[in-house]
């Protein structure tokens, strides 16, 4: 009776219940929603929301507000998180300078990598102290988000 | 005399923005684009569009030779250059004038000096227009940009000499840290401008930064079309401009405008250009300081166009034709309120970072008084290569408060999703009550930064929505049994 | 004072602006629909909306207990009636003002003043304002009514005394085609209005039709907004209307504005109103009539809001509220020029008769200038059962000629296909010489037919494009292979 | 080699040979076309299309004109026409009058039903001299387009 999904957002987790007359139960507390033209939600009373999907993730636009949602039916693992002590670039772009190498103690803050993107700099600092374990980049080198530019230990 | 055919040398929205005067004027358009823009709206904007060349930006929009073989090969007589890549480099300007094509926009001679920050400067002094105190450094290197960051007294600004747009642009408030801001700013500069060399002024803490549009045309006429006000930036980048300004009193808008026509006569101004301005204090005792002339259509101009009602890429059109300016000074009004807002792809919360990806949902308000100028589609991806604004909302209305609630109203209605913007924060910034009340400067978001940057937890209909928006049977994408009657279904999809 | 919520007794594009003043004003609005329009935008402009009965018009948008009853049910404090349906129904207007909801309108007595043409030009023959000859058929028989088109003289109008819109109207030039006239005028005044009572007045040949909009509020005050011409009509409905009108001089258009100010304030008038007027002539010798006051906002409303920069939806609100009329007339001016053009689905090659189906494709254009209000949605469903009027391109320019320009430009974005529409017709009116030399009379479409409706043959690159969007493997529709990435494949069917 | 297809427009017929690469031969006359974007089309140099699919018919919206084309691959037999000598409604619509009964004899351009819809009378009219063979429709009648209203012969 029902299909019941996690619902993950950045400060939070809700567990749903979706029931095929329109009803959504979310951690005991019903409202109605339906999808009411492509990409758009009509949520409650008043509720108007714009919705897109990319795997897991649902984007929802509501009321100027931008969510990010990620949705798992119930018992599904949650993927890993990506590597820890290892820098990315948030985006697309070229490496400009390198300003550690292996072995260099780093402080949290300090700045690891100059990355250029859209004709700004952008640096990437160490999150946290160590020492840095390798480096996998090098001055002018377009790099991917999500690939490691630094290992730190 | 009118043109035949215009090539367009630039991308997104303001490529779009000419294509559409073109075709309003009986002139054909070429659109020129990279590997990267086969799929842009832009491309399909104009009649015919010519590739010139791979991604970058320095193989591509910025290529001399490409953009000139473009021109050259569909029979153009004139060139459009809109606004950053080529618009205000004076050689290109000045290849294009002996390739026989017509630059739209001011000589190259001007906008020569009006590139030149200091050559600017002097002029504006010899004009008896106001400047801020400030020194070139002779020496360019970090000590000598350091001593004459000394001589002016800290603050400082450290800027290009040779750009705008915040781009090599550093705030300096002691010696500590201009040995490491010096070299930053100077890289940033060779990177986006191909010249490193540095300018150092006054810095005027939370000034305004006001600009007036001016237009003249080659037979010697000269109007202004009243202010836009552009305080509201983020990293040096305009993100709010309004017409009129809400600090001008009568009789100081009446001598800005008069110190921006000064200016733009003493510079020998032909076309569309913009005379900025540093405002210090409000009311009766404001005191304006020159800050430079862009030497070109500005992003901003349609806050212009809703106020004075008037078309201004048209009017470049007519006066680079040899044409007389479509207006007198006297004719011209200026009518209601008007607000642009650009909306970037950029994540507020983490430093205004630009955002790349694929726009999975991109809607686009309308309504009365409601403009929006955007070079992007539902479906498009923002790429890495270029400048990440996605479009520019501009509204206009009877009031200043009609018009903020208007442009509220409107980014309410604009969902963009896949990638994250600023809409959220503009939609924060238009409501805060500072920026009701007027009381703008250019340090506002700074200053702000945690009240505008909150945002809130999903609300029972959004987390609603997220799960009604779930296949019922998995979550596989491109679920065919539910997705939409697709009206274009047999289309056959070469080039897609 | 202001309104909570407003119930918006309408559907399509004017419930949508209704609803988009609502939200800049503050305003919660609650939409009501029909069975048909389920999946209508306008449900969607609206914070909330109630389904209010099945399609047909008289059980739902004209039902008076179902539009009462939703509004009851919402709490709402206002109703706005946008136009036709029940706008100028005056015991609606009372109706909602026992049920102790404001009727964003006139006064229901002025409603009925005005409703009956009758009255409406006794009061005008009293107030000095000149008016068309013309009798009333004591006799409402088909002999009676004969008798007064004789007593007039032919060529004669005979309409609805009750309505507007063409519908009931017909030209009679002779007493043999009055036999058929007169019954047809009478059964299409019932169908639409309730009321066969006819009116007979002398058809004045060739005439411009002037309107003037006009706007009163609660305490005494009354402005006009300047002139719409709206000569462009076909089976008597408005196809183009544009202010100013080229046909004016200064002296006529201020001996015409003062008619309608004199009209109004004969009239009471409160809120916004229009009175419109028969031209005869051109230049210096010109001379107007009054023909009806339309007691409701108009269609075309935008073109006053683009050349006089004012929000007449917004003033509604103000004014019914019991609010100052925001505007002194000194304040308001008249600046460049705008044109409506409205899209209907409709074959002009077969009648003009109205078109329903679904909307394969529906793209609307924008840019500077461009405004476009509609009620319609890619692969949404245009019905029997309403007006077939699926948007108004609204644009304003500097000048007539850079309106018109524009307007083609737009239209030639404006692509609509599934189900046919006036916009090919629409680029070949405007294109038209004798439409841009400002020479227009109401019966320009019947006269110039036959050139305003020849159809090309397809070009190569039309018979191409028919060519390449068929799918390589057969003509199957829905080929998921060939389909766009689509974003919101995975949302949920429901509701769908 | 290629696809062979018949397309037919109001006026004309068209014999078109698609080729893999993006040109289409009409007629003998070869131009380049491809899909641009869902539902967008460039065709030669300059030309901008908007096309949509219903069936064997194609929508094309270009430079303001909308053509409707029929598209069969060659060898497809052409659909049969209407009936002959039936009349239909051009819409959904209401029968507000029938003037004519089996056996009338009728001349070209005689109104033989009146027809509502969207508060418009229209008239049904006879497209050639015949005699009314039989009716369909009364008065109240909600009619269907493509449904013989009236049968002459």
């Amino acid at each position: 009776m029902g299909r019941i999904l996690i619902l993950r957002a950045s400060r939070g987790e809700y567990h749903v219940t979706l029931s095929e007359d329109g009803r959504v139960s979310i951690d005991g507390v019903t409202i109605a929603a339906m999808v009411s033209a492509p990409g758009e939600v009509r949520a409650g009373e008043t509720g108007h929301a714009w919705v897109a999907s990319s795997g897991e993730l649902r984007w929802v636009f509501l009321d100027g507000e931008v969510f990010e949602i990620e949705v798992q039916p119930e018992g599904r693992r949650r993927r890993a998180a990506a590597g820890h002590g290892s820098l990315s670039a948030p985006m697309p772009a070229t490496v400009v300078r390198v300003e550690v190498s292996p072995g260099t103690a780093v402080g949290r803050g300090d700045t690891l990598v100059i990355l250029e993107a859209m004709k700004m700099e952008l640096p990437i600092r160490a999150s946290s102290d160590g020492i840095v374990k390798s480096v996998h980049c090098k001055p002018g080198d377009l790099v991917q988000p999500g690939i490691a530019l630094i290992d730190i230990e | 005399m009118t043109f035949q055919r215009v090539l367009i040398a630039n991308r997104g929205e303001i490529a779009i923005r000419i294509a559409r005067a073109c075709r309003e004027s009986g002139i054909e358009s070429v659109a020129v684009y990279s590997e990267a823009d086969e799929k842009s709206p832009h491309v399909r904007a104009a009649d015919r569009a010519v590739l010139i060349g791979p991604a970058p930006s320095s193989q591509s929009y910025l290529s001399i030779p490409a953009i000139l073989d473009a021109a050259r090969s569909t029979a153009c007589d004139a060139v459009h250059p809109g606004y950053g890549f080529l618009s205000e480099n004076a050689s290109f300007a000045r290849t294009c004038e002996q390739a026989g094509l017509v630059f739209v926009g001011p000589p190259p001679a001007v906008i020569e000096r009006m590139g030149s920050k200091i050559a600017a400067r002097a002029l504006m002094i010899a004009a008896g227009v106001p400047v801020v105190p400030g020194v070139t450094a002779e020496d360019q290197s970090d000590e000598g940009v350091l001593a004459a960051a000394e001589r002016v007294g800290f603050p400082v600004l450290v800027k290009a000499s040779g750009g705008g747009g915040g781009k090599g642009m550093r705030v300096v408030r002691d010696p500590a840290s201009a040995r490491t801001l010096i070299p930053a700013a100077r890289r940033e500069a060779i990177a986006a401008f191909g010249d490193g060399t540095l300018y150092v002024e006054r810095l005027i803490e939370r000034p305004r930064h006001l600009e007036v549009q001016v237009f003249g045309d080659t037979h010697g006429n000269v109007v202004h079309l009243f202010e836009r006000e552009c305080s509201i930036q983020r990293r040096h980048q305009k993100v709010m401009e309004e017409s009129p300004s809400p600090a001008l009193t009568p009789a100081t808008r009446g001598a800005l405008e008069a110190a921006a026509v000064a200016a733009a006569r003493a510079a020998g101004y032909v076309n569309a250009g913009t005379v900025e301005f540093l405002l210090e204090g409000t009311g009766g005792t404001a005191r304006f300081y020159f800050l430079e002339v862009n030497a070109r259509l500005q992003v901003e101009h349609p806050v212009t166009e809703a106020v004075a009602g008037v078309d201004l890429v048209r009017a470049q059109f007519i006066v680079a034709a040899g044409g007389h300016l479509p207006w007198t000074q006297e004719a011209l009004t200026m009518r209601g309120h008007a607000i642009e807002c650009r909306v970037y792809a950029e994540d507020p919360a983490d430093g205004f970072l630009p955002q790349a990806g694929q726009l999975l949902l991109y809607r686009e308000p309308s309504g009365p008084g409601i403009r929006v100028d955007s070079g992007v589609v539902e479906g498009g991806t923002v790429s890495v290569h270029y400048d990440p604004m996605l479009a520019k909302l501009t509204v206009s209305a009877e009031s200043r408060d009609h018009a903020i609630a208007r442009a509220i109203s409107a980014l309410r209605a604009f969902p963009i999703l896949g990638i994250r913007t600023n809409v959220p924060f503009l939609i924060r910034l238009l409501d805060h009550p500072e920026i009701r009340a007027g009381r703008l400067h250019t340090r506002f978001i700074e200053e702000h930064a945690s009240e505008l940057l909150t945002s809130p937890d999903p609300p029972l209909e959004a987390l609603a929505a997220a799960a009604v928006a779930t296949a019922p049977q998995g979550l596989s994408t491109g679920d065919s049994a539910t997705a939409p009657a697709d009206p274009w279904g047999t289309v056959h999809g070469w080039g897609r």
